[in-house]
């Protein structure tokens, strides 16, 4: 049924919600540095909204483009004083959307030249190749050097003691990111300590806590909390309707 | 054909990589650089001469002997031929925002895509096309990627100089936009 | 060279494995088997003539172009990397440990200088500049190593009594004395 939707493959196509957009404003002919913005929200969002529907997976990727269509169509509804082009709240949007284009070009050159460079064939069988061997040059070592190596050795040895620092091994917030997102793949929400408590060090606890709030940002997770010193839950993003 | 022609043209056959003039004058204590691009421009000049199906291509800072385009059709029906698989759309697209912007970390990659780019990243490591090629400031050190010589290799780029630059890529939206900002 | 020949050439250039004459023929409605061998004849052929490095050869059952046996030298001595002529500092601090302290086991050297011998003391043997003299005392006989004839010759001293006395050594053998303190 929703396999037979034209619409679906229509979907798959786009590469991501900026793609998307800037295919409704050229297929329309809009100009890019007036874009009617309800117009467009309106049609972007008919279109996540099939994308749901149609259960393809990706439809996520496209909500957060959605919810700052959303937010600039509101700040468009209630003006402030615009003096300045900057002052548009439609200023980074469109910013973004020129970037994308640009690369989405650079993409088109990178397939030509891979589509070019294709039409190529390299040697089919190259013979393997011996290990590679290690041919021993002539030495040019004097003794003078050894004698220089003995020197910085012993100086080496006179002086004090380094300060012995203590290593401790790196914990990184894209690695907890990873752990956070695995975590929420087959439920909608979990507790931060469960994500702390395999390791319980100081270090796990800072580093997934700064995860948390990198994906907050990035709005690929919430956060919430209902008193001070509750339990602190890492949910995932609820699909928002305008 | 003198030795040093065809004790480079062995090489070249033998290889399975481009070698820059630097390796090839491995070949003899008497070459340098220069002799062993004399050389192979005069390889060129015989094989286009004669009508070979192959010639001498400058790739990713070296030589390569590769056969020439018009036999591509011929080639084909061989499946005996390696074939080097394509990439997708967003292996493309992220692969420009890599080679424009290196070294450019994940989260950059992301903004500009507006899409996850986890498994393209992973792809393009496994295919190395891309390679981490340090770390950034800021929040966790992020990785930050790079192209390698076998990104030049897929594209036929000798040099990263030979990515066409910014103001030679026609962007439709872009140049309507200059052309009314003029207009107004 | 027609373009039958053209086409064959290209099809033994890239393909990866050796082609009987009836799989070459599908390049052409026209070609059958012994067309193929005619035209395989006349690259062989021409190659000879050109005194090219690679020929037509017949392999399992097919046809391969690959390098010509004389080019193996030259193709070997390719893939040799020279090693470098100079010493670590390094292989050169180990050397001097050695030349003084001899008979020295790795665990002393590596007490002394801190970091581990093992690949340092390969390096050193594989110049022929020190050499296993015996086997010391305590837990697992430990190898005990010593300068080479070599050694002595490279840096022109008629016996281990030319070495120059040191005081570095002194400071070096100090370490030596805490160190065996520690251990004991």
């Amino acid at each position: 049924m929703s396999g037979a939707d034209p619409f679906a493959v229509e979907l798959e196509r786009f590469q991501g919600p900026l793609d998307l957009l800037l295919h409704l404003i050229r297929k329309q002919d809009i100009d890019i540095f007036d874009i009617p913005i309800a117009t467009v929200t309106r049609q972007f969002l008919d279109a996540v909204e099939r994308m749901q529907r149609l259960e393809l997976d990706r439809a996520g990727e496209f909500l957060e483009l959605a919810a700052t269509l959303v937010r600039i169509k509101a700040q468009m509804l209630f003006p402030g004083p615009v003096e300045h082009e900057a002052d548009d709240p439609r200023a980074e949007l469109v910013r973004r959307l020129l970037e994308y284009e640009h690369f989405r070009e650079a993409a088109r050159v990178l397939e030509r030249a891979e589509r070019e460079r294709a039409r190529h064939s390299a040697r089919g069988y190259t013979p393997p190749r011996p290990a590679l061997r290690a041919a021993v040059a002539p030495l040019h070592t004097e003794w003078d050097e050894v004698e220089q190596a003995l020197a910085s050795l012993a100086a080496r040895l006179s002086e004090p003691e380094p300060e012995y620092r203590v290593r401790t091994p790196e914990v990184r917030v894209e690695e907890k990111i990873e752990l956070i997102l695995a975590a929420l793949a087959d439920r909608r929400r979990v507790e931060f300590s469960a994500l702390v408590s395999p390791w319980g060090t100081r270090m796990h606890a800072v580093t997934s806590l700064l995860a948390c709030l990198e994906l907050a940002k990035r709005h690929l997770v919430r956060v919430r909390q209902s008193a001070p010193f509750a339990a602190l839950w890492v949910m995932r993003p609820a699909p928002e309707r305008p | 054909m003198n030795l040093l022609e065809r004790g480079i043209e062995a090489v070249l056959f033998a290889s399975d990589a481009p070698l820059s003039a630097g390796e090839l004058a491995r070949i003899d204590e008497s070459l340098d650089e220069d002799g062993v691009e004399r050389v192979i421009a005069g390889l060129q000049d015989e094989y286009r001469r004669r009508g070979r199906a192959f010639d001498v291509y400058e790739i990713a800072g070296g030589f390569q002997l590769l056969t020439r385009p018009e036999f591509a059709p011929v080639l084909e029906r061989f499946d005996t031929i390696p074939v080097t698989n394509r990439l997708s759309s967003a292996a493309l697209e992220t692969l420009a925002i890599i080679a424009y912007r290196q070294p450019v970390g994940r989260a950059e990659i992301e903004q500009v895509r507006g899409v996850g780019a986890g498994s393209v990243l992973k792809t393009l490591s496994d295919r190395e096309l891309v390679d981490v090629v340090g770390r950034g400031e800021g929040l966790g050190r992020p990785l930050l990627y790079g192209t390698t010589p076998r990104f030049l290799e897929h594209f036929g780029f000798r040099s990263l100089a030979d990515l066409p630059r910014n103001d030679e890529m026609t962007v439709v939206l872009a140049e309507r936009a200059a052309g009314e900002q003029d207009g107004g």
